[in-house]
């Protein structure tokens, strides 16, 4: 065990991985970085520091620099993937999804279906996610919701760099495309990472703790808000199961309705706009699931029907925080 | 001209099979039990096999919603394709894709596109795959005069050029865009393959009503492109002989027109008019192509006719290689 | 009160809001048809008929054919509206969202909010969508889920040419940008329609019918697949309330809880696959705000989490069918 | 030359102002006061003012993630401006919008964008806008030398040329797209502005550390976009005196790249080089504008850092103009 951050968790993955495995190949903007510059290309790395000394060892073959042009990055990957390769394609924000999804989503998500189950296309796109940085309304969104409700996508979220390492890995080895998103304010958190081969299987959530009054289900950088809000309701008594879903899809239904079961009562955290989230997902999973558990209205905190605005006091209060978290679990115990 | 009398009979068998395919799909969908959008191919058929003659199971394409002759090219199995047209469980894709989404993997071919333009940038990715391998491969992506006009096309020829992708841009220029014509919709000083240029690309330029001038000009640029010089372009004018889709009136076309372009701009009458002016070929041998391109296309519709269509309960399927 | 198709409403209110307001302008691939052929520019009015004679009576400043470029279009509509002018863009197929998104969500849709509330981008996207043509995975999707859940747009699928007329004129008078969906076997549904001027409101449901004993909520071509359902129920004794929603965002959230407060049962009907969709949505609505009243599990009739396929009997498969929406309501009378 | 004295001293302290907000910025930046990103317009502001100087308010243009030359040129109020970049109440956008998102359509500034590639097709339909009110009006793209590989940018370009639109794309060269070179990024057998040449549109070139050249180049252009023929391109070649954003270390610099552009590309520089070479001002006057502009931009920080914050409880307001 190692102690490391989420972004080294990731590069090392990445280093690790395309040593593993030849067929590999890294596309993306300033991936190297100082190509067709006086400076000359000397792998700074991409601008998260999610790429540094990929090329010197693997060469520009592998470690490619694009152009400005996102619907061609992951259109290449759709390509290469069919190709019969593994690219790892980078958005260096998720907001970019925006000029690519058609090559996400009518080309990589439905090749295998439309082609009659007789294709893999095993691309892993890495999209950089969330607000908290103050990069206003085209620089701060989160996409995983548009991205899960879309058949022939695996979707994950790392919260831990444990994770980190573990989902990418098993995206990198796995045969269907995946949207790895990297929470832009979580590459700096710290943690233990397993040494040598680590996967950690999809659609398996996280029980980040036990406490069996309510359950809180939420994923990326939430599940760090989560815990607070679950420390201050501790000091008070109560306790909350707090479940990562490190995967959004596939969906481990099980352990959300096993606790919700348990505990009656749910509270879904999202950072997202509420209007068809991933927090109505849930929700609607447990209402038709789990209905006769439930004891009270379920509860969603997510951001408002708004776009995520700059200022800091204004992001502050669009993104959910620990505060309005701890008050929607004191009003699911309070209710029914 | 340095084709054997094999390679001759099988650039026109291969030719005919489209025409035919195509002649026969338009009679078929006539009588309703063909469903959907169905985009024929015909008139265009030296484009696809001119150039398809000359890659390997190995090279790459990927195709357009106007996919059925490039498949046919490349060596998707007829019967197979028919068979999916005819949404039948036993189509190249069970099915679920249709005439706009034939894909056949084991011969090279990565996909017809329902998305114009959705191709280009994955023949570079294609591409790039390819060069990691060392084996000379290529990839190429065919375009129609519409198509060139999408972002992503541009993209992906500048990516091509930017990463020097083994990558080859194909325009089929038929001079339509559904029901817009190429002099509308196409902004240039010159030409599609000018526009290629620009990128830094070497383009050529081909007549796509004739086999030879478009094999010819097309091995110059394979020359090219396979001695890594990166990606290169061409542009083809040549003609679509029915409506953008089945059902289409055609109102765009001008007098004649459609009369004149099968007249004079037919490739299977120019490849037989040459063959025989050059004496390489005997009239009757193509005529006994002719008849055996018939019989397989006739099977193939009754076999397509007659298969089971796909199982209701298997509509989820296939979604993931594994989803847990 | 006239009797005519979806498509002819459209078409004529196109005609009509054009005279009225020389600041329309119109977007698409062949809106006009025939430009740069011998058979010269003759206003086939678009593959669907929605813009047969508009290029004649406007001429070519206002009715604008486009190259294949939907960026370009949706982007050129987002310039002309903050330039003052209405355009009104034609996607041929909504899934052609997949290379525009961009200036739908990050550009239109956030404009207002970005600018600080100085800005209006009044363009009307109009947007063909639904299977039932059997057009297969990329030309048969329902993108309004996805545009629902984005900040800034406003979401109308008119089901009845009335609403067809009173939607569009709404939105071709209104302030904000509207996605106006389309469904492609709607357009030959012939009904009555209002003669002059009618506008219809948006975020108010239509009360297709009224029975009591379950709630159905739903819109586009599932309004009449409810319908049918709601007749056979009716045979058994069993009344529906049949909700079309009309517009997805603003949504009537109004007449969605006080029919499920009468009744107790909820069945959401959505074109769609079921992941963060629309039915998520409304599901999550009534069970975080109409939980008590609830008396059964909600059921969500959904197309199943794949893309959408080709073949006849494998496309009726997927979309959710009249059968499946009766079952559906007998499931939530059976239950609790 | 014929421009008055007036018009000289206008423009002048129109680049100083530009070029005093952004050095003042640069220092703000290091405080922590200012959030998120920054991207700052130094060294390119020949550009902004050369183009902007010869624009009426009616006159439209859309602008890049690096904007607040732009912005300034066009005439937005630069104290609102440092209110905005200090995400307070009073800014240009209340506070929603940052550095990055600034717009003021009543000077025809029709925004920043934090989307590479964005504003092109916008600049296409506010030109297809303005021809519909017959005014000659015109609308322009600012767009970088990395934006114009964003396929946005060329299906712009070509729908323009198509619809003959009033635009015109103009592409500040600055050599980097973030960390990498032009060299690298832009595939073209020649340069940016022959991309557009190729589709079909007359493109010109210029210094764009040049304010006369820009100023002269811009006029002919504009000359014939105000004629009626159609789009128009323009390619300046200029240089970025800081890093992409503000904490770069500008690792792909080449060793004294930065001095020298300082001091060989600088517009300010050499406008006032050339105006006393020709007489045309004298020094004192130009040193009189600069402590106009640092008072100027003084007032702005000081109040800027006073102003309040928004309210919280605004957040979700100004989505729509009505939403029922
Ligand atoms: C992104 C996208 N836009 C529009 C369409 C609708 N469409 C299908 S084919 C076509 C015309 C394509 O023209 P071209 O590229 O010249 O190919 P051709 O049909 O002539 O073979 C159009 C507009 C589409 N399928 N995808
Ligand atoms: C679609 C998109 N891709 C990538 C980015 C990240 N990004 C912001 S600025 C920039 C470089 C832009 O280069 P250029 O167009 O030359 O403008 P400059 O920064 O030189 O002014 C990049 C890659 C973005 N904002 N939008
Ligand atoms: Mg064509
Ligand atoms: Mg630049």
């Amino acid at each position: 065990m190692a102690i490391m951050t989420i972004r080294d968790a990731i590069l090392q993955t990445l280093h690790a991985e395309m040593e593993r495995d030849p067929d590999i190949l890294l596309l993306g903007e300033d991936v190297v970085g100082g190509n067709g510059t006086a400076g000359g290309p000397e792998a700074i790395g991409g601008i998260w520091g999610t790429s540094g000394g990929l090329y010197a060892k693997f060469g520009p073959d592998r470690v490619i620099d694009t152009p400005i042009s996102e619907s061609a990055i992951v259109g290449a990957a759709a390509g290469a993937a069919l190709a019969g390769k593994r690219p790892v394609a980078e958005l260096m924000f998720a907001d970019f999804v925006g000029v690519s999804l058609d090559q996400i989503w009518n080309q990589i998500a439905k090749f295998r279906y439309m082609f009659g189950g007789k294709t893999r296309c095993p691309a892993v796109i890495r999209l950089v996610y969330g607000a908290g940085m103050n990069t206003a309304a085209q620089h701060s969104q989160s996409v995983y919701a548009m991205l899960t409700a879309m058949p022939g996508l695996k979707v994950v979220l790392p919260a831990t760099p444990a994770d980190a390492k573990g989902l990418l890995t098993e995206a990198l080895r796995g045969d269907d495309p995946v949207m790895f998103f990297e929470h832009k304010t979580l590459y700096g958190v710290k943690g233990e990472v397993p040494d040598g081969d680590h996967r950690q299987r999809f659609g398996e959530a996280r029980m980040v703790r036990e406490g069996g009054d309510a359950t809180i289900v939420t994923c990326g950088r939430m599940v760090n808000f989560s815990e607070k809000a679950a420390d201050k309701l501790a000091a008070d008594g109560i306790g909350c199961d707090v479940i990562d879903l490190r995967t959004t899809s596939p969906l481990d239904e099980e352990a959300i309705l096993d606790s919700v079961e348990a505990t009656g009562r749910l509270v879904v955290v999202d950072e997202s706009p509420p209007r068809c989230s991933l927090a109505a997902d849930i929700c609607a999973l447990v209402a038709t699931k789990a209905f006769s558990s439930l004891k009270a209205p379920p509860e969603l905190v997510t951001g408002p029907h708004s776009p995520i605005p700059f200022a800091r006091e204004l992001e502050r209060a669009w993104v959910p925080s620990p505060q309005k978290i701890e008050a929607a679990v004191r009003r699911v115990l309070a209710a029914g | 001209m340095q084709l054997s009398r094999e390679e001759l009979v099988g650039a026109y068998r291969r030719m005919a099979t489209i025409r035919q395919f195509e002649e026969r799909l338009h009679e078929e969908i006539k009588t309703g039990e063909i469903a959907g959008f169905t985009h024929l191919y015909a008139g265009q058929e030296a484009v696809a096999v001119g150039i398809c003659d000359q890659l390997s199971v190995e090279d790459m394409i990927v195709s357009t919603h106007r996919g059925h002759g490039h498949c046919i090219a490349k060596g998707c199995d007829v019967k197979a394709m028919m068979q999916e047209i005819f949404g039948r469980a036993g189509g190249t894709c069970k099915g679920r894709g249709g005439s706009m989404h034939i894909a056949d993997l084991s011969v090279g071919m990565l996909g017809a596109n329902g998305i114009v333009g959705g191709g280009a940038p994955q023949a570079v990715g294609a591409a790039l795959a390819a060069r990691l391998d060392g084996k000379g491969r290529v990839a190429i992506a065919f375009s129609g005069d519409g198509a060139c006009n999408q972002g992503t096309t541009f993209e992906a020829m500048n990516m091509a050029v930017v990463t020097k992708a083994p990558a080859i841009f194909v325009f089929e220029n038929n001079h339509y865009s559904e029901h817009t014509g190429d002099a509308y919709a196409v902004g240039t000083a010159r030409d599609i393959a000018s526009r290629a240029e620009a990128f830094g690309m070497k383009a050529w330029r081909a007549n796509g009503c004739d086999y030879f001038d478009t094999y010819e000009t097309m091995r110059e640029l394979l020359d090219h492109v396979r001695a890594g010089n990166g990606p290169a372009a061409i542009e083809l004018d040549t003609e679509r002989f029915f409506g953008h889709f089945e059902g289409d009136p055609q109102r765009y076309r001008g007098k004649g027109e459609l009369d004149r372009i099968r007249e004079e701009r037919d490739c299977l009458k120019a490849f037989r008019a040459k063959v025989a002016e050059a004496k390489l070929l005997d009239p009757a041998d193509l005529d006994a192509v002719d008849a055996e391109v018939a019989a397989l296309i006739e099977a193939a519709v009754v076999e397509a006719r007659a298969a089971p269509a796909p199982d209701p309960a298997t509509v989820a399927d296939d979604v993931y290689v594994d989803y847990y």
